[in-house]
């Protein structure tokens, strides 16, 4: 019950009224966009951070910086696992 | 006139007469339909027939990239198309929920004249009923098309053979996630379009081209292409490999598959056909494919083997292999 | 797909899997408790790519299947009611009680709507005020909090005609029952990547300090696996389990703490009956008193019967990890996505389902 | 297997085809169905072609005397028959309301398949659409039919001149009053029968016996023979002369029409057509459609004449005369 | 036809007519003032039949086309509203107000429903207790007192949920009024046969008294319907005008005392607006006190705007007997059956439809 | 508003309770036969009589003696309506 997708903020919207106008996100993938609300999300996000959206609601915020840094921190450790101990030389 | 539908328009009476006079002759303009006889009668057609129906009742009505009026129109043409037949006319029945705003049938019947007039294929025999409020939803259109198969074309589903190439005419799943995120509550905004569009003057060019190296063609309509794939691999007992790289989506498609846990192999495509081809024509095909304007994205998608015996087996993009099984119920939005 | 498409590269996959294979040494076995997990090993056909040393089992971490027949039986006597419209996420419609399925009732007559959000439930409270609207409330840690913040809206806006009915659940307490089952041996825990994201990585300390178990948090895509299972087969094969977070992206060490505080706001911890495992403590979640009026079982009278499994139906024992879909002898016979039997047949997450449709080439 | 119909059933998917192979494949048993293609492909014909589509949408779905499902095979044959044409094949496209029983599927199925054999026209390809509850009423089907004329035969309804006797294969209104009587509130007891069945039979026989004498037939469904006889006499601009003691109709019939302010003339029927035949060859069709158990209670009803144009002209039983004008809308129960 | 066709007899309508034939002198107008004499004139094809010294002229007797158009508009406002169901007689259901036709309002969403009896309106209200059931009481004396036990019933079962409309009118006020009018000059009456079963044929006399005017009961048959023009040709003839029962199988010198008392029960007489005829007293029935519960003008407001006639229709002079359809420069051009533009056109009972439906042949 | 037809009454049902079994006729007409109801008839019917029915009530009950005479009556007056004075001796 996790099926949960990263996408880009576009812009936020409302804030002036929790109840009639909360604030919300209108996030992008590929030029599909949703918006999401921010009710459970630590921060709050900007422009250009994404967002992992799941069920109408966004419940993870990284900026731009945090995503990229994560794909090549993945990058690296696909080229040097070499932490592992080498199974022909135990 | 009347602004909406009544049940007097189904009568069989002045009402009825009113409409078709008002509406189906004014934009449906052929002889045949105009005498309004109980059957069409069409002069003698040399060659195979092929007849096919189908029944429209998609929701909503109208959607980005079209109507369930050109829906109708194209899906039968498509349907005969598939056999390797040229279309020669098409029946036209409507079920219309009564109260349906009179200019919203307009519409309707305008784009169906239109998408007639662009496919070369009249309207030549029809029908109208009205039924009360909350018995239907809006309106249901069945069309039956009547094709005209010419010598030495043999196509279906039994006639693949191994060694055949796949060819998918374009992007995947343009229609089915259309629909689904037109309706109330899973809306996303977004260029997402269907694909409705016939495929007749495609097929016709393949023909010309190479009549003999076509052994299969279906439109992967509801269900997808991973359950039109399935069907022809259990037809013919034979293994269909496909690469999941080759197979042409959208970005957006696949970004609203994401986000609702679809499968693009499974979502309905209605302007969009798969040819099993010999190989050795194959790239003649494919180039004809490319030079028509509904095929301009058609790739070779797989090929036909022995190795796995009535299944269908998707080479993934990460590098990885999976059968696929036919679908099983409708596609769902999911949260899992 | 922007931070998609990436982690799904040939290039990396096949990288990642030769490393995978240079080292392992030894046999693996690791459990997916998380069932979107499932579905992705087998729709990016990993499987084949992994060293045979390597032994994935699924665990209880689809919701819908975990959740016994009762339960559902109640769903959709509920659902038969008069002035009822039953809200549910769409994983849920064809799951099969002991007499039927949310599809049928609703085939049947049943007012029942597929919702993306809860929020989308509230909005439809709001346009049917004749109906009492009931969200079935099921999910893990990841959807409790989307449950929790739609009670509260409800909550704000005086909504007298939406309830839920609880039965969502939470993942620590059936994997400590697993561990200290001991007909079950793991080596290692696929830790569920979207559960975390609220959970955090830390919340799985106690299966490492406990029962020495490998624990590595991974996201969905098939590097996200693959760099989750090669931490894996690390920290068994050098002996030092940790709780490895490889989903770096969108987990935190302490999770998301303001969605835990609303979960912690609306829900409280009840004693809760797993299909397969059977009841556990404190391992659903139920409202809280102030939130009462929001709930269906406490307005209506609903009685759940424990209805027992189908006949023959081995969910229980596949849902502990202790067998695998083609051990079930109704598996592709009697049971198939288009008749299901048993509840990991019918989620399209159930372990069954996905054995059945993307099989396996061998 | 599902004791109702679920919205899976129309998917296209695993629950579609096993609704097909349990339930259609069963009972339509052809080698065209079998095939399950896109359309049917049917081997060279030779002569004109006549094709007609009509959706069936009656309420209720069983009525004594019948179904929606015998009504959809006899209603299409019936129009094909009408342009002289002999019915070759049918198609068949199902709209089903999610939650019909699989019961009730299956008796319409089986008695679609009973008037097919009975008719000896099959069923050759197939569409099945499931929509969700309250979106239509149980069941809707559209029939669409090809048929092959014979050379000589010119049916039509601007065939029909001067000095033709009009010839009408039995009693009038007995679908229309038994559907109006079966429905919720107008309940009346009595032994009121649908008339649906196939006429190609009879119009053959007819043909046989006198292809060239035979000018226009049709069969009047909805807006019932005065509207059917209006439309022929606007088309032609001729009068149309009849006697309403010729009329026959059953004596339940009329008085349920008595009973509900209603016209016998306006009413449905679904096995009865009219005949305009040269006068020289009245007897001989008269006699041949007598001698065709379908045509047992044939009578000469009237003649064509030039008294007033356009119009059709009715002699009342008591001696008067007066205008019969096309239906205006649906027939109502009235008190008035 | 057991007594219907026998009165329909091709020999006893040529003897009838040849007599009529053989006695007329003058010519004599007479007025039909029910439309089912309209209509069987017409359907029966008796016009052609009859010496041309015989003018048939209709009168204002078919209650749909005397309600006035601000009563249908209310009807329709009422169809409008939420969670009211309407329950209407066939005939009233393509009736065309200033703005559209209940057929309409239904199309557009109203819940309307056609009855063959206001005691299956009752019905209704007992299977839809959600709503509120109106029977829109339409109708003449013939009616009436079936809409009067219906609400006899309703207050026997206390029913919460049926109302009706009152819009029920009687027949003598408007005949004195037309009698009245120095423009009619009629020579003779058909008196509506089934008024008159519950009427009596004494309840003419007063037309024979005051104003001097032969009238003869009629049945709908054919020769009813010329024996009792044969009687009225006799009576102008003879210069002795009485009132000719020629229905007698039917009707009564007393009528219907039991239906009278029920009518009497319920309603009250009430000033009433007719179509054509303008505002007459005492000419309508209102629902006594005692009933007031199942009136749904006083339940809830509902406004009467007096809206006028459809510019250019003559309605109003063909119900008073001053011109014919084909008078109306609209008939069979801008109105027709198919778009009528005056209530009597779109009746079924309506002149101005008759005569377009059955037409002439001269 | 006045369609009314006669039918012959076959069957007197009902009447052991005024509310939940009122009495009511079957009628016949060459083989139709309905239920209608007798609030308003001034004498029950028998079974043979004809009731005058409309909108499903009994409006007038005449027993077959009456219908016959009633016709015949009709039969005289078209023989022999010699009462009127011929217009050629007035
Ligand atoms: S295959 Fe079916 S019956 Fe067997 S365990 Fe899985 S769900 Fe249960
Ligand atoms: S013809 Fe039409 S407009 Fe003229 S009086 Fe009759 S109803 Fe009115
Ligand atoms: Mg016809
Ligand atoms: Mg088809
Ligand atoms: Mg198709
Ligand atoms: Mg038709
Ligand atoms: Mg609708
Ligand atoms: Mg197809
Ligand atoms: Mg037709
Ligand atoms: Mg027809
Ligand atoms: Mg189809
Ligand atoms: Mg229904």
């Amino acid at each position: 019950m996790c099926l949960a997708i990263p996408m880009r903020v576009v812009e936020i919207k409302g804030g002036t009224d929790s109840l009639l106008d909360p604030q919300i996100a209108i996030v992008d993938a590929d030029g599909i966009r949703k918006e999401v609300r921010l009710d459970l999300v630590d921060r709050m996000p900007e422009t250009g951070d994404y967002l992992i959206i799941h069920a109408g609601f966004a419940i993870h915020c990284l900026d731009a910086e945090e995503a990229r840094t994560n794909l090549e921190l993945m990058r690296e450790m696909a080229e040097g696992l070499d932490q592992l101990p080498d199974k022909d030389k135990p | 006139m009347n602004t909406q539908i009544v049940l007097d328009h189904g009568s069989g009476g002045l009402a009825s007469q009113e409409l078709i006079g008002s509406l189906f002759l004014r934009y449906l303009t052929n002889p045949h339909l105009h005498q309004l006889e109980d059957a069409a009668v069409l002069d003698g057609q040399a060659g195979r027939l092929a007849f096919s129906t189908d029944s429209y009742v998609v929701d909503p009505i109208f959607f980005p990239g079209g109507n369930i009026g050109e829906l109708a129109v194209n899906g039968t043409i498509n349907d005969l198309a598939m056999r390797g037949a040229k279309p020669l006319c098409l029946s036209l029945g409507l079920i219309i929920e009564e109260g349906l705003a009179m200019d919203t049938l307009e519409e309707i019947v305008r784009s169906i004249a239109r998408a007639c007039d662009y496919a070369g294929v009249p309207v030549v025999t029809g029908d109208t009923k009205v039924v009360p409020r909350g018995k239907a939803d809006k309106i249901f259109i069945n069309t039956s098309g009547i094709g005209v198969i010419r010598d030495g074309v043999e196509v279906s589903a039994t006639q693949a053979v191994k060694d055949d190439v796949i060819i998918l005419s374009g992007t995947l799943a343009d229609h089915g996630i259309t629909i689904l995120t037109s309706r109330e509550g899973l809306q996303v905004d977004g260029n997402l379009q269907s694909d409705t569009r016939p495929l007749h003057f495609l097929v016709q060019n393949i023909l010309d081209q190479a009549a003999h190296a076509v052994h299969t063609m279906r439109d992967p309509t509801r269900g997808g292409l991973g359950t039109t794939l399935s069907e022809i691999a259990k037809t013919t007992g034979l293994c269909m490999e496909i690469e999941e790289k080759a197979i042409p989506v959208q970005g957006e498609v696949r970004a609203a598959c994401e986000l609702m846990g679809l499968d693009p192999l499974y979502l309905a495509n209605e302007g969009k056909c798969v040819v099993f081809a010999a190989p050795e024509k194959a790239e003649l095909i494919l180039e004809t494919m490319r030079a028509t304007p509904e095929g301009r994205e058609s790739a070779i998608i797989g090929r036909v083997t022995d190795v796995h015996p009535g299944r269908v087996v998707l080479t993934t993009i990460s590098g990885g292999a999976r059968l696929v099984e036919p679908l099983t119920g409708e596609p769902l939005p999911r949260i899992c | 797909m922007k931070y998609i498409d990436e982690y799904r590269s040939q290039e990396l996959v096949r990288s990642l899997t030769e490393r995978l294979h240079a080292k392992i040494s030894r046999p693996v076995r690791i459990m997916e408790v998380c069932g979107t997990h499932t579905i992705a090993i087998f729709r990016h056909g990993l499987r084949r790519m992994l060293p045979e040393q390597i032994e994935l089992i699924s665990g209880p971490g689809c919701p819908v299947c975990v959740t016994p027949s009762g339960v559902i039986d109640a769903f959709i006597d509920l659902a038969g009611r008069k002035d009822i419209l039953i809200t549910t996420f769409g994983d849920m419609i064809r799951v099969p009680g002991t007499t039927g399925s949310l599809a049928q009732a609703r085939a049947a007559g049943a007012d029942v709507h597929i919702v993306y959000s809860p929020m989308d439930a509230l909005e439809l409270a709001r346009h049917n005020p004749h109906k009492l609207v009931v969200f079935l409330a099921v999910g893990f840690e990841t959807t409790t909090p989307t449950i929790g913040a739609t009670v509260l809206e409800a909550a704000r806006r005086n909504m007298d005609n939406f309830c839920i009915f609880p039965a969502a659940k939470v993942i620590p307490p059936p994997l400590r029952a697993l561990m200290e089952d001991p007909k079950l041996q793991v080596d290692g825990l696929l830790c569920p990547g979207h559960v975390s994201v609220i959970l955090g990585s830390r919340a799985y300390g106690f299966l490492v300090e406990e029962f020495g178990l490998a624990c590595a948090v991974a996201g969905f895509e098939p590097t996200d696996i693959l760099l989750a299972i090669t931490s894996l087969v690390n920290q068994v094969q050098s002996g030092h389990p940790t709780v490895d977070n490889c989903y770096g992206r969108a987990v935190a060490p302490e999770g998301n703490r303001k969605a835990r505080e609303i979960v912690d706001q609306v829900f409280k911890p009840v004693d809760s009956d797993w299909r397969g495992l059977g009841p556990i403590p404190a391992s659903g979640l139920g409202l809280r008193e102030e939130y009462g009026a929001f709930d269906i079982t406490r307005r209506l009278e609903i009685p759940i019967v424990n209805s027992g499994e189908p006949p023959g139906c081995r969910c229980g024992e596949i849902l502990k990890g202790i067998c695998q879909p083609p051990d079930c002898p109704l598996f592709g016979r009697a049971c198939s996505p288009a008749s299901p039997i048993g509840p990991c047949m019918v989620s399209t997450e159930g372990t069954c389902a996905a054995w059945h449709r993307y099989g396996t080439l061998d």
